[in-house]
C-alpha cells in the first residue's frame, strides 16, 4: 500500500485542454478545413462476399466538381509481409485490402472505391455512377459455421497456423492456439464438482460517437500531412507509410482532438484512401465516415463461442479448468483469440488447465480491439460458472472467489507467474463495502458480483519539457489525448518538479515534434507517458543541478533535489521556478527530456456488483445499483480514473444487455444505426458508484497501473448472475436482451 | 541457470517436456538452444531471424519487445507468449 | 420551398406529384431521403401554414390538432395532456427531447410506419384525419389511413392538414404505453394504446384497444375492445382482452423481436394500458 | 436530395443577425459547420439519434441534422459557442470542468445545448428529470454519472446567482 502523501498527485484540477471542449473550439478531424479543400466519399460494397468482376469509373469522373477517383488499382502491390505496430503485428497485405478490396469483397461496407469531389453530396452523387460488377458468393457470420469445412472460404490460400506448423488444407482458421497447465485429467478427477456449459456472444462495436475521420494533403515534394482521428499518430504513420510503400519520413501525422476509440482508432481505414485522392487531386481531401460505415466497415469487437469447463473440490478449491473458446476475427486474420485464451483463467489460481483457441475469419468487418480485448467474452462465461459451482457448493459467491482468488506468486495458464496483484484487495474492498452490506430485497431482483482482469502494457512513450523564463513548463508528449490524459500526464511532472498541474502547459505534438510514442491503448498511457513525463523531468532536475553548481560555485553532488522540488547547496535555497529564472537570466535554458519502454505488465484487476430488477413478463432488466472496485495502483487524477471506471463499466452494461450486430438473411448487418445498435443511454443506467483500490505498482515511480480497459470485463458476467438470482435464469447468450431473456425464463422450469 | 518453458504447442517437439535449464545471457542463445535440443523449434517460432512479431518473450514478468537480444538473468523464467495490445 | 397556405401546398403536390415531399419537422423525411428511401424534387415546408401548425380545443368539437404540431406542443399542455393522456404519452417517448421539438403528430401519422408511437393513441382515441386535395377537403378515420409499411391513403395531391379528436368527458381515460429494450430512443417492439369510457356504476360503457408493430398498419382491436363493454375492470378482464387482441396480431421478427415475443407483449400491453386509463377515467 | 439553386437565408445566430446561402439539402448542422465556420456542433449519427449535433432553435433544443438550412428563416439559434458570456464560462460549462464530466469531448457540446435548456427550464431539475430529458445525447466515455451530477451542480449555482 503507498503511503507517501503527494502534493499534485491524487487531486483533481481542471484537466488543460477543458475550456477548448466545454466552448466548442477543440479542433476535432472533421472540423479541419484547408484551402482547396475536398470532400471524399466512399463507395462500399452492399455485399457479405463478392467477387469484383469489373469497377467502371467513368461517369463519375466525368461529373462536374469530381476531382479525383481511386479504386484498389491505384494501392500499390504490397507483398505478406508482417508489420510491427508496436502493439501487435498486421499482415500489410490484409490492411491494405482492408482499406480498398482489390479482388473480393469480403463484407457488407468493403471499400471498393472513392471519390473526391468539391462537396461530399457531389462525392456522393458521383459515387453511385461508379458501376461495380459482382459475381456474389456464398458467405458465413456465425464462428462455428465458418469453421466447418465446407464453408465458404474467405482467403484461397489461408492454412491454420499452429505456433509454427501450418495446415495443410486452407480454412477460414488463421490460428490454432493451445495452452496447457498441470495435468488436466488427473485435476478433473480430484473435483468433486464438475460444470460445463456452452457460451456464446454477439459481434459488438466500441460505438465513439466520433466517425472516423482524416484530412489528407500530398505534396507536389512527395510529403504526406494527415490530420485524424486516431489513437496512435506513429502507429497510423508506419501504416500508411507501409500501405502507400513511401518512407516513414514521408509521412507527418498530426493528431486531432479524437472522439473517443476504445481500441478502434488504432487501424487505419480510411487515410491512404484520402492520400491517394489527394496525390491524384492535388488538393486536400477529407473523408468522414457516415454512422453506417462506421458499423459495417471500421473494427468491431469479436463475437464468439466458448465452451468452458470447471471443477472444484468439497472445499471450494477449484482444481480444474477446460476452456474452447472461437472468435470472429472478421474478413480477416489477426483477432483477439490469443488474450482470450490468456485471460480465460486469468483471475483464478488453477492447478490444471488447458485452453484451446480459434481465430476464425468470417464474413463480418475485421474485428479489432475494444477495451481488454477478448478479455469480457471470457470472463461472462468463466465468472457464471464459478457463481454456479458455488451454487452447488453452498458456498457464497465472495467465499469462493476470496478462496481462488490469483495473488503474487500465482502461475497464468500461459505460464508466466503474477508479480504483487491487487485481485484479493478489490474483493476485500468489495466485501466491506457499503453496497455488499445492504441487504437487496425485493421479488424478480437478485445481486450479482463478478471479477475482472487485464494485463495492461507498457510499450514506447516519450517526454519533452521546455522550461519558459518563468519557470512554467511546456510538455510535449506524443500520446493522442481521448480522456484527459494530458492531465494525468502533466500531474506527474507537476509533482516530481514541486510544481502545480497549471504550470505545466501540456500538448500533444506530431509525429514530427514528438518523440517516438505508441499507441493510446493497453491501458498504458497514465502508467507510461506519465512515466516518461517523470523522468523527463528528473533529467531537467539533473542538468539544473548542473548549472546551479555553477551559480552557487559549488559541485553539483552537494545540490540536493529535495521532495518539494526546490534545490539546496551551499548555503542557498530556491523553489523550481525561482531557480529556473534564475538560470534562464543567466542565459541557459533548458529541456528535459525522455523515452521510456516499460515491459511490464501493470495487472488490473477489479471487481462488480450488480443488483437488478427483471420485469417477469418482458424479460426487461433495469440495473438498481452498480458498484465498480477497481486496484488503480495509484490514483493520479481521481476524477478520471472513477470516469474511467464508470465509462468501462457502462460500456459492458450495454454489451451484457443490449448491443449486437444483427445480420439480414443475406450477412448484411440489419441495425447500422444508433437506432437499433442499443449503446445505453443516460436513462438506462444508475450512477455508477465506484471504490479505487490502491495497491500501489513497484514499477512505476507513482505506483500507477492502468485502469481505462478492466471496468469492461466484469458487467456482463456480473449482470448474469444478477439475472440468475433474480430469475433463476442462466443466461449463456449474449445480449441478455429481452426476447432473449424472456425466451429464457420461458424454457427454464426453474424459473420464478 | 534459466528455466526455459516450451509452450505447450511445441512439446510435440521436446517429446512432451513441459521445461528445460538452460545457461543464457539472452534470448539468442536461448532459442539457438532450443533449437540444437529440439531440432525445429527455431523455425516454429522465429520469423526472418529474430522472434515472430505474433509472440513476445516473458522474461520474470516483464514482456519484452527486445526480442532475441533481450537479457536473461541467471534465474530467469522465461515463456514464449502471444503478443497482446489493448484498447 | 415554404408555401403560407393549404391551396397553395394542394397546387403544388398538383405540379410535382410523388416527386414533391411534404416536410414538418423533418425527423423521418431526412434521415429516408438520405438512405435513399424515399426520393423527392422538391420539398415543401408547411410550418408557414397556421391551420397546420396550430391547434384548438373545445369542449363540444374537442381537438383540433393541426398536422405539423409538435410533440413537444402536446404534452407541454396541462390540459390536452390530461385529457387525452394516451397522446400525451406516445408524444413524450417518440425520440428524445430533440426530436419532440420538431416531430408532429401529423407527421408521425403520415410516415405511417407500423410502430409510430401516436398511431394506435389517435385510433384508441378515435381520431379522424382531414385531408385537403384537389377536390376539396374530406375525412378518414385514423384507423383507415395507414394502409401498409410507410404507406397512407392520401390520393396524390393530397395533404394531412388536421387530426380531430373527439372531446373527452370527465369519465373517459386512455394510455399508450409500448415495450422497448432501453428506456428511450428506440422504436416500439409492440406499442399499444387504450381508451376507456367508463358508466357511472365504474362498468366500462366504452373501449378502443389499437395495437402497434404487430402487423403492417397500426390496427384497431375490435373484439379485444368490445369484450370490455358493460364489464366491471379487473385484472383478469384486462388480460382476457389481451388475449383477444393476440388473435390480431401478426408480427414479424427482426431485430426488435421476435414473432413469438411481440405477440406476447401485445398480451401484457393491452392489460397494462388498460389499467392506466381506468384508473386515469377513474380519477379524472 | 439534388442539388438546386441555393437560397438566401437570413437567420439570428447566438444573438448575431447572420445571411448564408445554402442548398435547399444542406442541413442546418452542415451550414453551421461548413457555411459559418461553427464547427463546435458535432456530427456523430446524421440521424437524429445521437444528439451530438444539439443546437436550440427558437428556443428547443433540436438535431440540427434533421433541421433544413432553409427552414431557419426567421429564427433564433443558439450553439454552443454562444453558451459563455464573453470571458466567462457558463455554469454547466464550468461544472463539467469542475466535475470531470467529459473525457473525449466529442459529445460535450450537445450536452451542453441540451442541458442548459433544460436548466433554464427548470434548475432544480431531479435526476430522473435530468436523464429522461437528456438521454437523446450519447456519450460513450463517461457513463453518464459524472455529467448527470454536473447538470446538477450546474443548477444549483444557476439557482444561487439568480
Amino acid at each position: 500500500m503507498t503511503t507517501t502523501q503527494y502534493r499534485v498527485i491524487g487531486s483533481r484540477p481542471v484537466r488543460h485542454d477543458g475550456a477548448d471542449k466545454v466552448t466548442g473550439k477543440a479542433i476535432y478531424t472533421a472540423d479541419m478545413k484547408l484551402p482547396g479543400m475536398l470532400s471524399g466519399f466512399v463507395l462500399r460494397s452492399p455485399h457479405a462476399h463478392a467477387k469484383i468482376l469489373s469497377i467502371d469509373t467513368s461517369e463519375a469522373e466525368a461529373m462536374p466538381g469530381v476531382h479525383a477517383v481511386v479504386t484498389g488499382a491505384d494501392f500499390p502491390n504490397v507483398e505478406d509481409k508482417i508489420a510491427d505496430l508496436g502493439e501487435g503485428s498486421v499482415n500489410l497485405a490484409y490492411l491494405s485490402t482492408n482499406c480498398m478490396a482489390q479482388k473480393k469483397v469480403l463484407y457488407r461496407g468493403h471499400a471498393v472505391a472513392a471519390v473526391a469531389a468539391t462537396d461530399v453530396h457531389i462525392a456522393e452523387e458521383a459515387a453511385a455512377k461508379i458501376k461495380v460488377e459482382y459475381e456474389v458468393l456464398d458467405s458465413v457470420t456465425w464462428v462455428l459455421d465458418a469453421m466447418q469445412d465446407d464453408a465458404p472460404l474467405l482467403h484461397e490460400n489461408l492454412l491454420t497456423d499452429s505456433l509454427g506448423k501450418k495446415a495443410e488444407t486452407p480454412s477460414n482458421i488463421p490460428v490454432h492456439m493451445h495452452f496447457e497447465k498441470g495435468d488436466v485429467a488427473a485435476g478433473f478427477a480430484e473435483a468433486d464438482v464438475i460444470i460445463e456449459r456452452e457460451f456464446k456472444t454477439a459481434t459488438v462495436h466500441q460505438g465513439y460517437i466520433e466517425p472516423h475521420a482524416v484530412v489528407a494533403d500530398y505534396n507536389e515534394d512527395g510529403r504526406l500531412r494527415i490530420w485524424t482521428a486516431t489513437q496512435g499518430s506513429f502507429t497510423c504513420r508506419q501504416q500508411t507509410a507501409e500501405v502507400l510503400q513511401i518512407p516513414l519520413g514521408n509521412v507527418l501525422v498530426t493528431p486531432c482532438e479524437i472522439g473517443g476509440g476504445f481500441g478502434g482508432k488504432i487501424t487505419v481505414y480510411l487515410e491512404p484512401t484520402a492520400a491517394l485522392l489527394s496525390k491524384k487531386s492535388g488538393r486536400p481531401v477529407r473523408i468522414t465516415m457516415t454512422r453506417a460505415d462506421v458499423f459495417e466497415a471500421s473494427g468491431p469487437t469479436p463475437g464468439s463461442y466458448m465452451r468452458i469447463k470447471l471443477g472444484a473440490k468439497n472445499d471450494g478449491t477449484i482444481v480444474a479448468g477446460e476452456a474452447w473458446l472461437a472468435y470472429d476475427a472478421g474478413a480477416y486474420p489477426g483477432g483477439m483469440i490469443g488474450p482470450g485464451c490468456m485471460c480465460v483463467f486469468s483471475c483464478y489460481d488453477i492447478e490444471h488447465a488447458v485452453v484451446d483457441g480459434y481465430d476464425v475469419c468470417l464474413n463480418k468487418p475485421k474485428t479489432s480491439a475494444y477495451r481488454a480485448p477478448g478479455a469480457t467474452q471470457v470472463a461472462f462465461a468463466v465468472e457464471q460458472l464459478v457463481d454456479e459451482l458455488a451454487e452447488k457448493l453452498d458456498m457464497c459467491a465472495l467465499e469462493i472467489r476470496e478462496k481462488n482468488a490469483v495473488k503474487e506468486g500465482a502461475r497464468r495458464v500461459d505460464g508466466p507467474v503474477y508479480p504483487p496483484i491487487g485481485l484479493e484487495q478489490c474483493l476485500d474492498a468489495l466485501k466491506q463495502s457499503e453496497h455488499w452490506n445492504t441487504p437487496l430485497e425485493g421479488p424478480h431482483r437478485g445481486r450479482g458480483i463478478a471479477a475482472g482482469f487485464w494485463f495492461g502494457c507498457g510499450l514506447k512513450s516519450s517526454a519533452a519539457c521546455t522550461v519558459n523564463s518563468d519557470g512554467t513548463i511546456n510538455l510535449l508528449e506524443g500520446s493522442t489525448d481521448i480522456g484527459g490524459s494530458r492531465t494525468s500526464i502533466a500531474m506527474q511532472l507537476a509533482e516530481v518538479l514541486g510544481l502545480e498541474a497549471e504550470d505545466i502547459n501540456p500538448q500533444v505534438g506530431d509525429t514530427d515534434t514528438a518523440g517516438y510514442t505508441d499507441v493510446t491503448g493497453g491501458s498504458r498511457v497514465t502508467f507510461a507517458t506519465g512515466m516518461a513525463a517523470y523522468e523527463a523531468g528528473r533529467d531537467l532536475q539533473q542538468q539544473m543541478k548542473t548549472l546551479a553548481a555553477e551559480l552557487w560555485d559549488c559541485s553539483a553532488e552537494e545540490i540536493t533535489v529535495n521532495e518539494d522540488g526546490s534545490f539546496s547547496g551551499n548555503g542557498n535555497q530556491l523553489g523550481f521556478k525561482e531557480l529556473a529564472s534564475q538560470l534562464f537570466a543567466a542565459g541557459e535554458h533548458l529541456v528535459g527530456r525522455a523515452t521510456v519502454s516499460p515491459e511490464c505488465p501493470t495487472n488490473g484487476f477489479g471487481a462488480h456488483i450488480a443488483d437488478v430488477e427483471v420485469d417477469p413478463e418482458t424479460g426487461k432488466v433495469t440495473i438498481l445499483r452498480y458498484t465498480t472496485i477497481q486496484d488503480a495502483g495509484k490514483a493520479i487524477h481521481p476524477s478520471y480514473v472513477e470516469g474511467q471506471l464508470q465509462g468501462g463499466t457502462v460500456q459492458g452494461i450495454g454489451w451484457a444487455l443490449n448491443e449486437e450486430y444483427f445480420f439480414n438473411d443475406d450477412d448484411t448487418m440489419a441495425n447500422a444505426d444508433f437506432l437499433d445498435y442499443r449503446v445505453p443511454t443516460m436513462l438506462d443506467v444508475p450512477m455508477i458508484e465506484t471504490i479505487i483500490v490502491e495497491t500501489g505498482n513497484p514499477d512505476h515511480p507513482y505506483g500507477v497501473r492502468g485502469v481505462g480497459e478492466t471496468p469492461i470485463v466484469p458487467p456482463p458476467a456480473a449482470l448474469a448472475n444478477a439475472i440468475y438470482n433474480a430469475t433463476n435464469t442462466r443466461m449463456t447468450e449474449l445480449p441478455m436482451s429481452p426476447p432473449k431473456l424472456w425466451k429464457a425464463m420461458q424454457s427454464d422450469p426453474s424459473a420464478d | 541457470m534459466a528455466t526455459v518453458f516450451i509452450p505447450s504447442q511445441l512439446r510435440e517437439l521436446s517429446d512432451g517436456i513441459p521445461s528445460v535449464e538452460i545457461d543464457a545471457k539472452n534470448v539468442r542463445e536461448i532459442v539457438n538452444q532450443l533449437d540444437e535440443m529440439f531440432p525445429g523449434f527455431k523455425e516454429r517460432i522465429c520469423l526472418d531471424g529474430d522472434i515472430a512479431p505474433s509472440l513476445q518473450v516473458s522474461i520474470d514478468n516483464i514482456m519484452t519487445s527486445r526480442g532475441m537480444i533481450a537479457k536473461v538473468q541467471p534465474h530467469s523464467e522465461v515463456h514464449f507468449i502471444p503478443a497482446i495490445g489493448g484498447g | 420551398m415554404a408555401p403560407e397556405s393549404v391551396s397553395e401546398v394542394v397546387s403544388v403536390l398538383g405540379e410535382h406529384g410523388d416527386r414533391a415531399k411534404l416536410l414538418a419537422g423533418a425527423t423521418d423525411l431526412l434521415v429516408q431521403l438520405r438512405e435513399g428511401l424515399r426520393e423527392a424534387d422538391v420539398v415543401v415546408d408547411i410550418k408557414k401554414i397556421d391551420e397546420v401548425t396550430s391547434y384548438k380545443y373545445c369542449e363540444e368539437d374537442g381537438l383540433s390538432l393541426g398536422a405539423a404540431v409538435t410533440c413537444c406542443e402536446v404534452y407541454e399542455h396541462p390540459l390536452l395532456s390530461r385529457l387525452y393522456g394516451a397522446l400525451a404519452d406516445s408524444t413524450q417517448i417518440i425520440g428524445g427531447w430533440q426530436i419532440q421539438s420538431r416531430a408532429s403528430v401529423g407527421g408521425n401519422l403520415c410516415n405511417a410506419s407500423p410502430a409510430a408511437d401516436a398511431v394506435p393513441s389517435l385510433i384508441a382515441l378515435n381520431a379522424t384525419a382531414v385531408i385537403a386535395g384537389p377536390n376539396g377537403e374530406h375525412t378518414l378515420a385514423v384507423q383507415d389511413f395507414c394502409t401498409g409499411p410507410g404507406k397512407n391513403a392520401l390520393e396524390s395531391g393530397e395533404l394531412l392538414v388536421s387530426i380531430q379528436v373527439p372531446a373527452q368527458c370527465d369519465n373517459c381515460g386512455s394510455a399508450y404505453e409500448r415495450f422497448i429494450p432501453r428506456n428511450e430512443m428506440d422504436i416500439a417492439v409492440v406499442g399499444v394504446g387504450s381508451w376507456v369510457k367508463l358508466a357511472e356504476d365504474g362498468t366500462i360503457a366504452d373501449a378502443r384497444i389499437a395495437l402497434g408493430a404487430v402487423a403492417a398498419t397500426p390496427l384497431f382491436a375490435e373484439e379485444a375492445s368490445a369484450s370490455l363493454i358493460g364489464k366491471q375492470p379487473s385484472e383478469e378482464l384486462f388480460a382476457a382482452a389481451g388475449e383477444l387482441a393476440k388473435q390480431i396480431a401478426t408480427p414479424l421478427s427482426d431485430k426488435r423481436g421476435t414473432k413469438e415475443f411481440r405477440t406476447h407483449l401485445v398480451g401484457v400491453l393491452v392489460k397494462r394500458t388498460l389499467t392506466v386509463a381506468v384508473e386515469r377515467a377513474q380519477n379524472k | 436530395m439534388p442539388a438546386t439553386k441555393k437560397v438566401h437565408v437570413t437567420t439570428t445566430i447566438n444573438g448575431e443577425e447572420i445571411d448564408f446561402l445554402c442548398e435547399p439539402r444542406h442541413s442546418l448542422l452542415e451550414v453551421l459547420r461548413d457555411n459559418l465556420g461553427l464547427t463546435g456542433s458535432k456530427e456523430g449519427c446524421n440521424n437524429g439519434n445521437c444528439g451530438a449535433c444539439t443546437v436550440l432553435l427558437n428556443g428547443r433544443p433540436v438535431d440540427s441534422c434533421l433541421v433544413l438550412g432553409v427552414e431557419v428563416e426567421g429564427a433564433e439559434i443558439e450553439t454552443v459557442e454562444g453558451i459563455a458570456c464573453s470571458s466567462s464560462l457558463h455554469p454547466v460549462q464550468e461544472c463539467f470542468l469542475e466535475g470531470a464530466a467529459l473525457q473525449c469531448g466529442i459529445c460535450t457540446p450537445g450536452f451542453l445545448v441540451a442541458a442548459k435548456a433544460l436548466l433554464d427550464k427548470d434548475p432544480h431539475a431531479s435526476e430522473e428529470t435530468i436523464r429522461f430529458n437528456l438521454a437523446g445525447n450519447l456519450c460513450r466515455c463517461t457513463g453518464y454519472d459524472k455529467i448527470v451530477r454536473a447538470v446538477q451542480a450546474a443548477g444549483q449555482r444557476m439557482s444561487a446567482d439568480a
